[in-house]
């Protein structure tokens, strides 16, 4: 059976969505879902071991061989990334059973389930596939169940919110496929591995760069980069808890995954980075995104809009770390995109524990929150301050590792305006911790009491993450730094 | 002979497409859409000769199919199918323009 | 001729129209598809293009009412970006191996393979069918996968807590009246409904010799029990096809496609390695196809039924709706 | 003996060419909806049934004339039922048809356009 | 050039058509609409790439020798089914925003949110 891990990662949480409506039961539902998405996380785990043991998988589907039939290529990198996915699904699903209760009606649970693990096999399917056409594919199961799952949100504005992220995501998903069907056009193969081999043949064409164009915008429409944000704010603030800390803590990720393999394994290092300007155009977005949606974020007076902002910056840190080039930005872009997980999924769902107590995330419903609630809060105070980059928290580890490889390239500007970013962050996580904790609520508001150990345990999971891997950062870094090496390695 | 014939149902079609478009009343249209749809059933089994593969001729039986039931859902969806109104001063029907 | 109906989609501003549009946009393109040789597409567009997004505008614009009201804005800005991306494409032509070129890297690398060694390999005449469910098999789980969750998506957003009961006396009035009225319809759609099962069955059972397959078949099926919905009313429909057997039938295409693949994995070969089924390779490619044409057939019939019963169960909920409050 | 039964053939398709084009133009060129039904609804079905026998007289195998004998009779019965079923809610939702002229200038605005 | 490439260039105008309808027209519905040309028109440059002139359609038969390419067929088919299942979910999500806000346009729309806020 261990030669069909690969497989197994993505059809098990495929097959299991529509075994949901077989089980009917929401609560049985729940801990199917659970159990599965477990089952995920060790196929991911006995992944990871068996490509750092020996190297890049294969797997042919249908016993046809490359690149006739479709191909499975699970490397490190695809390997870290199926482990924070299916890892942050596991623990926010532990969560799921509580706050799923107060925000969507019980016949809608089993649906919303099996939903739930459409999604995380579409995103599965998208990192360990080999094939162009197959991510096409596994991007549609991903964002459908994306749509539907946000429009399960409470109140009118959810169902707009899903509808604006509708239509951008399929014009991203669209100039996708035209990009594809370019590439198709020039080479005749829509393997990855055989693409990076027959396109540096054809690379001078004007086709193949329209391609490549076409390809970027579609990511960056789906990452959320930063003239192309304007659906994730809205989308992450009236989404149910849950699905939130689902996709913040993973979505952006794979869309950022999409853009690093095809860029380095696909496209190639000197394509990329040659023909294009795309070096000073990612590093501009990505500073002008860090700054305006820090700057959009402090004045939101909803946490949930505010968290959404600081993302679209955090995303913004990614590209910056992606557009220096080297190995050394390449690996602070992956610790961010796994520090950022982390980060995000405990913020969220404690988010969704206050929540599930004062049904508001409004600031002013923060007033005195933290003596009714300290353990909520004490987490969003240090996913707070793992944001802004303090030390001993992981967001300081990936910030030093992208200063540092900024200032390898000698370009200290950037590192600077990176720094000040930080600041920015300082300011927002502060203006929670002030309402919270220094401010008295208004008399006549209803006491509170602490959140349910449900969701408690999953948050503080998360936030021990934080601290953790914070202190000990020699998983996080050796982990980034393989994946790293092994892109500019050359074989995809 | 085939082929004057698959051209003179081209032209048709856009006859039928140009009655579509200009209107004037929404029957107009359901009807020009339909007489459209007949003719493409006709266009494709006529396609079928030209290119000596006889067997599209599943597709156009499809076609007709599904323009039968997309006229039907025009009529049924419109609102115009369930009410009856009354067609105006019923002793002398027609009207002037 | 597609830009002319194009074009004039743009200019429409009564949206049955554009819908109306759509439809003849569909049947143009489907046309099209014919003419450049892809009989499996063209069948696939006529019935999906023209048929079943047709028939679910139409039910949403029955909802949402018909006009348009608000003039575009953003024109120059939108107008800027199109052209720019347009011309960007343009600009990505001049270097593409000129249309119908035979010599086209598209044609020389991958796609002979199919073309010279499937019979041998797969046994399927209709290439487009043996790529589509063996070498490409992968993919079309994926499909299945896509479909069913827009079926669940719709039934998420759509569907009712309480399904309505039956024998709602105005609703049934209702329909009555339009069977009084439409006799000759009703006459003839009982004439064609068991020729249009019948037809669906064979294009599922015929996909590998002609075109057509699991979709196409179970788009026609579909058309068929949608056609009954429109002409005999909601309730009749559902007395006769109620909806979680669908829905847990829409689960069950989904299973036996993935089952196909987890059974080969136990006999010794890949995901959807068909050879492995049975001791001949062929026989068990054969096999293989066969049932996973079924589950999708079985899915896309299922999820295209569930989808039309949730837009026009909403349609009939919101009419009793307005007429409870007119009376309250 | 084949070429004559494939050349009355051709006749058959030529003759539904040319009504099908007759027929499309008096679909342009009548003045209201019920004249526009009538040339669409009789000139669609009678171009039908002549292309469609024109087509089984050029022809070879069995099963294609089957498929086009049934794709025949299908158009037969959908043809004429979805034209009655178009006019009658047309006429039922007031649509009335256009007996005089008055003014050659008014002829743009046919009717009171639907709802 | 022009003989060789026009066909490209009428699908390159078809799908800048349906962007545009998708990003300038503010009605819910006839945005669905112009996605759907501008998913058709993929389709149809899909398509032309697999086009082969002289050959006939990828079902063997034994006096044809030249086929037409059917991976892309393949791909569109997926594509096709793909295209459907957003319409479907798009069109629910707007039968849902019309009963919640009571309409369809996006300015007003946007108004009424930002009314509440």
């Amino acid at each position: 059976m261990l030669a069909h891990l690969p497989v197994l990662q993505v059809i098990v949480p495929l097959l299991a969505a529509p075994s949901c409506l077989i089980i009917k039961r929401p609560v049985l539902v729940w801990m199917f879902t659970l159990m599965v998405s477990g089952a995920a996380f060790l196929i991911s785990i006995a992944l990871l071991q068996q490509v750092l043991a020996s190297g890049t998988i294969s797997y042919e589907m249908g016993g046809w061989a490359p690149p006739w039939g479709i191909e499975y290529r699970i490397d490190e990198l695809n390997a870290i990334l199926l482990l924070i996915i299916s890892a942050i699904s596991t623990v926010v699903l532990l969560a799921a059973q509580t706050s799923i209760t107060a925000e969507i009606s019980e016949d809608r649970h089993t649906i919303f389930y099996a939903l739930y693990l459409l999604s995380l096999a579409g995103m599965l399917g998208i990192v360990s596939t080999g094939d162009a056409f197959n991510v096409f594919v596994f991007l549609e199961i991903s964002s459908l169940s994306a749509y539907a799952m946000i429009a399960m949100g409470q109140g009118r504005r959810a169902l707009w919110a899903s509808y604006q992220y509708l239509i951008m995501g399929t014009i991203g998903a669209t100039f996708i496929l035209i990009s594809i069907g370019l590439m198709y056009q020039m080479t005749g193969t829509l393997n990855m591995a055989d693409l990076a081999d027959r396109l540096p043949q054809v690379a001078n064409t004007k086709t193949v760069l329209v391609a490549f164009a076409f390809f970027i915008v579609g990511v960056c429409l789906k990452l959320a980069l930063f003239p192309l944000h304007m659906w994730l704010p809205n989308a992450y603030s009236y989404a149910p808890s849950i699905v939130t800390a689902f996709f913040a803590a993973t979505s952006t990720k794979v869309a950022l995954y999409l853009l690093i393999r095809f860029t380095f394994s696909v496209f190639g290092y000197s394509f990329s980075f040659t023909t294009l300007p795309l070096q000073e155009l990612f590093l501009g977005l990505g500073l002008l995104g860090i700054f305006i949606a820090s700057a959009a974020a402090i004045y939101q007076t909803n946490l949930k809009h505010l968290f959404a902002y600081s993302s679209v910056a955090q995303i913004g840190y990614m590209i910056v770390g992606f557009s220096v080039g080297t190995s050394a930005g390449l690996m602070a872009t992956l610790l961010h995109v796994f520090n950022h997980a982390l980060i995000k999924g405990a913020l969220f769902l404690a988010l969704g524990a206050v929540m599930y107590r004062v049904n508001s995330v409004q600031l002013n419903d923060f007033k005195g929150l933290a003596r009714q609630m300290p353990l909520t809060m004490a987490a969003i105070v240090v996913g707070g301050l793992s944001l802004i980059g303090v030390p001993l928290t992981v967001g300081f580890v990936s910030k030093w590792y992208l200063v540092m490889a900024v200032l390898d390239n000698g370009w200290w500007p950037v590192a600077v305006l990176i720094l000040l970013g930080s600041l920015l962050a300082i300011v927002y996580v502060w203006k929670i911790v002030e309402v919270a904790y220094f401010i008295d609520p208004e008399p006549g508001t209803p006491q509170v009491s602490e959140a349910p150990m449900a969701l408690l345990v999953p948050v503080w999971l998360l936030v021990a993450g934080n601290i953790y891997f914070g202190i000990d950062t020699r998983l996080g870094v050796q982990m980034a730094q393989s994946a790293a090496q092994s892109l500019f390695g050359g074989s995809p | 002979m085939l082929i004057a014939a698959t051209l003179a149902i081209l032209v048709v079609m856009f006859l039928a497409f140009i009655r579509g478009y200009i209107g004037p009343t929404f029957y107009d249209r359901i009807l020009a859409v339909n007489m459209f749809g007949t003719k493409t059933v006709l266009f494709i089994c006529l396609l079928g000769f030209v290119m000596g593969r006889p067997e599209f001729l599943d597709i156009a039986m499809v076609y007709a199919l599904i323009n039968f039931i997309s006229v039907i859902a025009i009529l049924r969806y419109s609102g115009s199918f369930d009410e009856r109104r009354p067609p105006g001063n019923r002793k002398s029907i027609g009207r002037d323009v | 001729m597609l830009l002319c109906v194009a074009v004039a989609i743009v200019r429409m501003k009564d949206l049955l129209a554009v819908v109306m549009l759509l439809g003849v946009y569909g049947l143009l393109s489907a046309s099209f598809f014919v003419t450049m040789d892809a009989v499996d597409v063209a069948f696939t567009e006529a019935s999906v293009g023209a048929g079943i997004s047709t028939v679910l505008m139409l039910t949403t614009i029955a909802m949402t009412g018909r006009n348009e009201s608000a003039p575009p804005y953003k024109h120059l800005l939108a107008l800027v970006l199109v052209v720019m991306t347009g011309a960007l494409l343009v600009y990505g032509t001049m270097d593409m191996p000129y249309f119908g070129f035979a010599e086209a890297p598209a044609n020389l690398h991958v796609a002979p393979r199919y073309i010279q060694d499937s019979m041998a390999e797969v046994g399927v005449p209709n290439l487009v069918t043996a790529v589509l469910a063996s070498y490409r098999g992968f993919d079309t789980f994926g499909e299945v996968m896509v479909i069913f969750t827009a079926g669940l998506g719709v039934l998420a957003l759509l569907g009712l807590a309480k399904p309505p009961k039956d024998g709602d006396a105005e609703i049934d009035l209702l329909h009555d009246k339009l069977h009084e009225q439409h006799l000759v319809l009703r006459v003839v759609c009982k004439m064609l409904i068991p020729f249009i099962l019948l037809f669906a069955l064979y294009v599922q059972f015929h996909g590998d010799f002609g075109p057509g397959g699991g979709f196409q078949a179970g788009v026609i099926f579909a058309a068929a029990i949608i056609l009954y919905g429109m002409l005999f009313g909601l309730s009749t429909a559902r007395r006769v096809i109620n909806q979680p057997l669908v829905l847990l039938l829409s689960g069950i295409g989904a299973m036996l496609y993935g089952m196909v693949g987890v059974v080969s994995m136990l006999k010794g070969g890949d995901f959807l390695d068909y050879s492995v089924l049975l001791s001949d390779p062929i026989a068990g490619q054969h096999l293989g196809i066969l049932l996973i044409e079924l589950g999708v057939g079985i899915t896309v019939a299922s999820v295209m039924v569930i989808i039309f019963f949730n837009f026009a169960g909403r349609i009939e909920y919101l009419q009793r709706k307005r007429s409870r409050d007119k009376q309250g | 003996m084949d070429v004559i039964i494939s050349s009355i053939g051709g006749l058959f398709l030529l003759l539904g060419g040319i009504i099908a084009i007759i027929g499309g133009i008096g679909v342009l060129r009548f003045p209201d909806f019920y004249t526009r039904m009538h040339a669409a609804g009789v000139g669609d079905t009678l171009v039908t049934g002549l292309i469609l026998v024109g087509l089984i007289l050029q022809m070879p195998e069995w099963l294609v004339v089957i498929k086009l004998i049934i794709i025949l009779f299908m158009t037969l019965f959908i043809n004429p039922t979805s034209s009655h079923a178009l006019t009658k809610t047309a006429f039922q939702n007031g649509l009335l048809p256009v007996l005089h002229k008055k003014e050659e200038a008014n002829k743009g605005d046919a009717g009171p356009s639907t709802r | 050039m022009i003989v060789g490439l026009y066909n490209y260039w009428i699908v390159v105008i078809l799908m800048m058509i349906g962007f545009y309808i998708v990003i300038a027209q503010g009605n819910l519905i006839k945005k669905i609409a112009g996605l759907i040309i501008f998913q058709t028109s993929v389709f149809i440059f899909y398509i032309s790439i697999g086009k082969v002139d002289g050959a006939t359609a990828p079902i063997l038969a034994d006096q044809f020798s030249q086929y037409s390419n059917p991976l892309p067929h393949v791909l569109i088919l997926t594509a096709i089914v793909v295209g459907i299942a957003t319409t479907a979910l798009g069109l629910a999500l707007i039968v849902r925003i019309k009963e919640a806000y009571g309409s369809i346009e996006e300015d007003e729309i946007q108004e009424k949110d930002n009314q509440e806020c």
